[in-house]
């Protein structure tokens, strides 16, 4: 959320800044209000320090609310900030606005190739450019201007002065330079407005650790410890114990039933692509099925929603093959690509089950709307249906119209429940030991929030 | 070695990226955006294969007269037809249509008649001289007709009539209804399934009543807001805690399972051989 | 087989005929629906009931056409209750295909306004409504958020000039009006998560009356919000517009909608109550040849 | 109303028609639908890829390099690499270098999985767990802000409820531990609030659900079957009436020839 923030004011920032300077705002000279209001306070105790854990580009001001702010005839309503830039500001942004516009004409064509030609010489001349506008910067108070950076309400202490990093946008914020920053508290008439102390200089740069994710950096160094020591326990040939899940012992009995009908087995990889790990728990589940169907001699379907997915289980169904020993009656087609668009992929898939009557339907992945479509079709063509999704919008449907679920994350430990490989099995138990601390800290926490003990609380919290 | 690479270069690039997301240095956001990059881009080209897949599908039940194999054709038609649209447009305020569509029609027929030679046993010759007129008179109506021109390197194709046409009145109608049937899968679903067979369906059964009752303004009259206010108290209480408890278990679920990819431990995703 | 257990057994296709010709039947038969109007929408009826003549409300149109079944009915009720008591409306619109919504949304009330009607007793004349002076529609600007904190510093910071393209100078309403404090309220009808950025970033930091048009599946998660202060009232899908259509006597699109739910609501309802009953005397059946 | 847009308003019409005959059985029309959109929307992502995805994001940041020396002396030269891997996963058609194919795909699930453990412990495991936290109960307004409420979803005694049903649905999901004892109880507790959860979570989408379908009985009536009716519509074409009954003596007809056919398989049961 905070990062949120942060970047919606930095947007809200640039969109100042873009407005500023077609106005070409500078200071306003403080003459000749004071007949109609006086002055409203100074802003007190300006600082500005580097935007910590960030990329660089970007300036934190604080400060003391002014004494007017909100209250009085003189009320602050908002605060400008001015950043000090040197003039040589308006010719590198002429050269950056061709080197825009030479972007533009590219796209429109280039038969000659001149445009081309122009581009590159403008962008040397920009870097050129560039490299002395840092020492530009260090010339303070020679050879520059104030310009306004951005606006913030009344009541707000800070502000950030986010600029991009991309050497070619408009707002361009180079790291390493001298930045001097002056605050104006604004009352109602945007003429009466009254300085503050000037701060500077500050620099921004990049940092090389987040120190706001700490929590999670040690929630994962301590999950792979977890995993890393039950696996290692599990070779050494520890038994460990896991209860049935009823989704996952279904599987067996519905490739048997798939044989004694002479029936297909419709195996759906959701919406997912090869990037979600949910997809990828589902290849492994698929590996399974489709070793026992290749032993079986069952016929197997599976149509895929995108073109990675299809690639990968045609490997996973293939060497599945190989593995139970019988490459030969390994069809490519098995695993085909339908299309890419959502609703048009259940079309054929539905049309499909209608048409082949499968005995059985496993739904394993990724799903979104089409969930219930999907599985009130295979409950109409009769099959057993098999489910499990890490989507939580989408589990009630399933466990409304399938025969078995697999909830949330039981999707993930189904390859391990199938394999019964215990190496496998000894991450199962890495989880189990993490929800188990996951529990502890939860009543932990909430004991110690009850108490105000928010130190501790704090200790948990991901800022971004 | 052949089957070694593979597992080394998951572990490289994974172990990169889980650092990389403690480091917010302008250096590693330019690798992660680069790599993210290179994601697309490998997305796009795997494209061709499942056009690829999709094609020997189609060709295979045309070629052996499966059942349905009159439909397959819709596939081809719909298929290149579409993509012969994307990648031409009008010249001008496309008033004037020219040899547009006998261009579109001739096209289509020489797709058609190379996929039968491909594919035929007998009269491959018939077929091989059919689609050499059809190329030559697509040839010829793409030279000499001036109201249209193919556009590859630039967008212009999106804007064909014909090209917004099929998704305006094809594309759209269709996926809306295929979507709008959902109300009445919803309706069978919750008739088959909602009974009080034992405590946990029932529980789902009151649950899904109490929050339909909300919406029905018969029931609303009788009751007045307060079904309104159990069902927002259902949702944000219980259905809060579930999902809770839910996403918690998925988040370590998704890290385990990543975890034991980039380490090596499960391997069942990649082929063999 | 007796009928309880055809009952259980009923072909879903039994299922799927009745509720399309329940569904047909209601859109085009006009019966009269009751609707019990709650204190979450009889709020916002009343604080623009009360409002004087030439105060100005600010409708956010932010959903896409696949929520239009659900939020254009709260549109048109809300839009024509604002210009029939002569109250300005100022339209944004910021999600993508929203400009096309609020188009043809402002079309269609327009065109009603033409025509003289009697509401709660009280008759209004039909009048023309007029671009610059009873409305005005600024149009779609990526990155709400932003556009949304714009908003608040100037309407102009954001949008120079309108959906049509006049500066907002030149249109007589925009006069004098600068932010949000010109406004009386903001009404947000909205389909995704552009509410959380009214509420966070607009009503949060500026502190203005802020009513909720929300799809069904929403609603509950933004209940929270009324009990904070943060949300004045809240309409909820279909359900929501047509109480308002029926405080303001007024019943439109969204009591054409709420008879298809209804109907559909009744008969699902039904289904599976007999659905239970056919379980149930199975049950009993069961236990009597067993006892014997 | 030009000749082209009527066909197409009609055509858009029947394919509407065609995807709700499904509800009926798989027929004819259905398949038509079907595989025409199917064809259709692989070809839209066939184009909308090439045109946003792979214009802009290879051919743009190579297009200042020249072929011959293979856009090695492009501004951004290292684009070639994603190409080039691109082009690996092609060597699916050939069956000998397969094996190519693997790296591609092994860098892209490696950068997957990698980009997606911090992501998610931090947005569902470490957040969730500060959710938990965040706040202490609510002890002034434990029965409800104000007066006593049962209902309200901020009062302490709602919080309590949370929480302990959050702990409890957690505990349901451990797997090697079977469910005995206090700790099957807690996890029936669990799987209680889940059901009641996913439950009401159901009966909420159901009437977004139904607005899908006022939705399409909406686009029916007012872009179709009112150019049929309605004379003064502006749209009106003197094809639409003519298609609409058309139209209906089709599905008139269909469903005698269902139930002739049901009528004589009743007859002759032999026959199946």
């Amino acid at each position: 959320m905070k990062l949120k923030t942060v970047i919606f004011i930095c947007l809200l920032l640039l969109a100042t800044i873009s407005v500023s300077a077609q106005e070409g705002a500078e200071i306003v000279p403080e003459t000749d209000t004071t007949e109609q209001m006086p002055p409203p306070a100074p802003i007190s105790l300006l600082t500005a320090v580097d935007t910590d854990n960030d990329n660089g580009h970007s300036v934190t001001l604080t400060w003391e609310l002014s004494p007017d702010d909100r209250q009085g005839a003189k009320s602050v309503m908002s605060y400008e900030i001015f950043r000090w830039v040197p003039l040589m500001r308006d010719t590198v942004e002429q050269v950056r606005s061709e080197l825009a516009n030479t972007g533009q004409e590219l796209e429109v064509g280039d038969p000659t190739g001149e445009i081309k030609e122009k581009r590159n010489r403008l962008r040397d001349e920009y870097e050129g450019l560039l490299s002395r506008y840092s020492d530009a910067y260090g010339q303070y108070p020679n050879n520059g201007v104030w310009k306004s950076v951005g606006v913030s309400p009344s009541g707000s202490t800070t502000f950030a002065d986010k600029g991009s990093k991309e050497r070619e946008a408009f707002d361009y914020l180079p790291d390493y330079c001298d930045f001097y920053y002056q605050v104006f508290a604004v009352t109602s008439d945007a003429g009466i407005r009254t300085g503050s102390e000037i701060f500077g200089p500050v620099h921004s740069y990049g940092q090389w650790f987040n120190t706001g994710r700490i929590p999670i950096f040690v929630a994962v160094l301590f999950f792979s410890f977890l995993t890393i020591y039950f696996v290692q326990r599990a070779k050494k040939g520890d038994d460990l114990y896991v209860r049935p899940l009823a989704g996952i012992e279904a599987v067996d009995d519905a490739i048997g039933r798939a044989t004694e009908m002479g029936k297909p087995i419709l195996y759906v990889l959701g919406l997912g692509t090869a990037s979600d790990v949910a997809t990828i728990a589902s290849f492994t589940i698929l590996g399974r099925v489709a070793k026992k169907v290749a032993e079986y001699q069952t016929a197997l379907i599976v149509p895929t929603y995108d073109p990675i997915v299809m690639t990968v289980a045609q490997e996973v169904v293939k060497s599945a093959y190989i593995d139970a020993g019988r490459p030969d009656d390994f069809k490519e087609d098995t695993v085909h690509f339908v299309t890419q668009s959502q609703f048009a992929y259940v079309a054929a898939v539905n049309g499909t089950m209608l048409r082949e009557l499968p005995a059985t339907n496993i739904y394993m992945g990724k799903f979104f709307a089409e969930s219930l479509l999907l599985a009130e079709t295979g409950a109409v063509a009769g099959s057993i249906q098999i489910a499990g999704t890490d989507e939580i919008a989408q589990i009630p449907f399933f466990i409304v119209a399938c025969d078995y679920t697999l909830i949330g994350e039981e999707l993930y430990a189904a390859s391990a429940y199938l394999g019964r490989e215990p190496v496998l099995l000894g991450s199962l138990k890495a989880q189990d030991w993490a929800k188990a601390a996951l529990v502890i800290l939860g009543i932990a926490g909430l004991v110690a929030a009850n108490l105000g003990w928010t130190d501790f609380t704090d200790l948990f919290h991901v800022i971004n | 070695m052949k089957r070694q690479i593979p597992f080394v270069l998951v572990f490289i690039f994974g172990a990169f990226m889980v650092f990389q997301y403690f480091i917010p240095h302008e250096s590693s956001e330019w690798v992660y955006e680069f790599l993210l990059d290179w994601i697309i881009i490998i997305g796009i080209f795997a494209l061709a294969l499942g056009i690829w897949s999709l094609l020997r599908v189609s060709l295979d039940k045309i070629k052996n007269k499966k059942e349905n194999y009159i439909y397959s054709y819709l596939i081809l038609f719909g298929l290149f037809g579409e993509i012969i649209f994307g990648f031409t447009a009008f010249n001008g305020n496309g008033e004037s249509w020219g040899f547009y569509l006998p261009f579109v029609a001739c096209a289509l027929l020489a797709i058609i008649m190379i996929i039968h030679t491909i594919i035929s046993t007998g009269k491959k010759t018939t077929f091989a001289a059919l689609a050499g007129v059809f190329i030559l008179l697509s040839v010829l109506i793409s030279i000499f007709d001036n109201s249209w021109s193919f556009h590859f390197s630039s967008a212009e194709g999106v804007q064909n009539p014909m090209f917004r046409s099929f998704f305006d009145h094809i594309l759209i109608p269709v996926l809306s209804t295929m979507f709008a049937l959902l109300a009445f899968f919803i309706a069978s679903a919750a008739y088959r399934a909602f009974r009080a067979r034992n405590l946990l369906a029932t529980l789902l059964l009151v649950a899904a009543l109490i929050v339909m009752m909300r919406f029905n303004p018969w029931v609303a009259v009788i009751y007045g807001d307060y079904g309104a206010k159990l069902s927002n108290w259902l949702m944000n209480v219980p259905n809060l805690a579930a999902q809770r408890a839910i996403v918690i278990g998925i988040g370590l679920g998704i890290v385990a399972t990543a975890l034991k990819i980039i380490l090596g431990i499960e391997r069942g995703y990649m082929g063999k051989g | 087989m007796n009928v309880f257990e055809k009952l259980m057994k009923l072909d879903r296709r039994w299922v799927f005929l009745f509720l399309i010709i329940v569904c047909v039947f209601a859109y085009v038969v006009d019966f009269n629906v009751p609707i019990m109007v709650e204190p979450e929408s009889q709020k916002i009826y009343d604080f623009i009931d009360n409002l004087e003549p030439g105060s100005i409300v600010l409708i956010a149109i932010d959903y896409d056409p696949n929520n239009m079944a659900e939020l254009h009915p709260m549109t048109y009720a809300v839009v024509e209750h604002c210009w029939r008591k002569h109250v300005k409306v100022i339209f944004t619109a910021l999600s993508q295909n929203g400009p096309g919504m609020a188009d043809q949304a402002i079309r269609d009330i327009s065109d009603s306004l033409m025509v003289d009607q009697t509401y709660n007793g009280v008759e209004f004349k039909g009048r023309e409504i007029i671009n610059g002076v009873d409305y005005c529609f600024l149009g779609y600007k990526p990155y709400y958020a932003l556009v949304i904190l714009g908003m608040g510093q100037n309407f102009r910071l954001p949008f120079p000039s309108d959906y049509y393209g006049s500066p907002l100078d030149s249109l007589p309403m925009m006069r004098g009006v600068s932010n949000y404090n010109d406004i009386d309220i903001v009404v947000d009808l909205s389909g995704g998560n552009i509410t959380d950025a009214w509420i966070s970033y607009g009503q949060s930091r500026f502190n203005f009356p802020l009513a909720l048009g929300l799809t069904g599946v929403m609603t509950a998660q933004y209940y929270p919000y009324l009990g904070s202060g943060q949300v004045m009232g809240i309409m909820g899908g279909l359900l929501g517009a047509a109480q308002y259509e029926e405080m303001a006597e007024n019943p439109g699109l969204a009591k054409d909608g709420m008879r298809v739910q209804l109907g559909a609501h009744v008969v699902i309802i039904l289904f599976i109550i007999m659905g239970n009953i056919g379980l149930l005397i199975e049950r009993r059946r069961h236990k009597k040849e067993g006892g014997i | 109303m030009d000749f082209g847009t009527f066909l197409w308003v009609n055509f858009g019409a029947f394919l509407t028609f065609a995807i709700l005959s499904f509800l009926y059985k798989d027929n004819p029309f259905y398949k038509i639908a079907e595989h025409l959109v199917v064809g259709v929307s692989a070809g839209y992502f066939v184009v909308i890829l090439w045109h946003n995805g792979l214009s802009p994001n290879l051919f743009q940041k190579l297009d200042d390099g020249s072929w011959f020396l293979l856009w090695l002396d492009s501004s951004e030269p290292w684009y070639i690499i994603p190409a080039i891997l691109g082009v690996m996963m092609w060597t699916r058609f050939s069956k000998k270098w397969a094996w190519v194919s693997r790296w591609p795909m092994a860098l892209y699930i490696g950068i997957a999985t990698g980009v997606a453990i911090p992501l998610e412990m931090g947005a569902k495991v470490n957040r969730q767990l500060y959710a938990i936290m965040e706040k202490g109960f609510d002890w002034q307004n434990f029965f409800g802000h104000g007066s006593f409420n049962l209902l309200d979803a901020t009062s302490g005694l709602s919080q309590v409820i949370i929480f302990v049903g959050t702990i409890s649905a957690l505990i349901y999901f451990f797997f090697s531990k079977a469910h005995t004892g206090w700790f099957g109880g807690m996890a029936k507790f669990g799987i209680w609030i889940l059901m009641i959860g996913f439950g009401a979570s159901f009966g909420y989408t159901v009437m977004a659900r139904i607005s899908l379908f006022i939705n399409r009985l909406q686009y029916l009536d007012k872009s179709w079957y009112r150019n049929a009716v309605d004379t003064v519509n502006e749209n009106y074409h003197v094809g639409f009436p003519i298609v609409f009954w058309f139209l209906i003596l089709l599905i008139v007809g269909y469903i005698i020839l269902e139930i002739v056919n049901h009528v004589k398989s009743k007859e002759s049961p032999a026959a199946e």
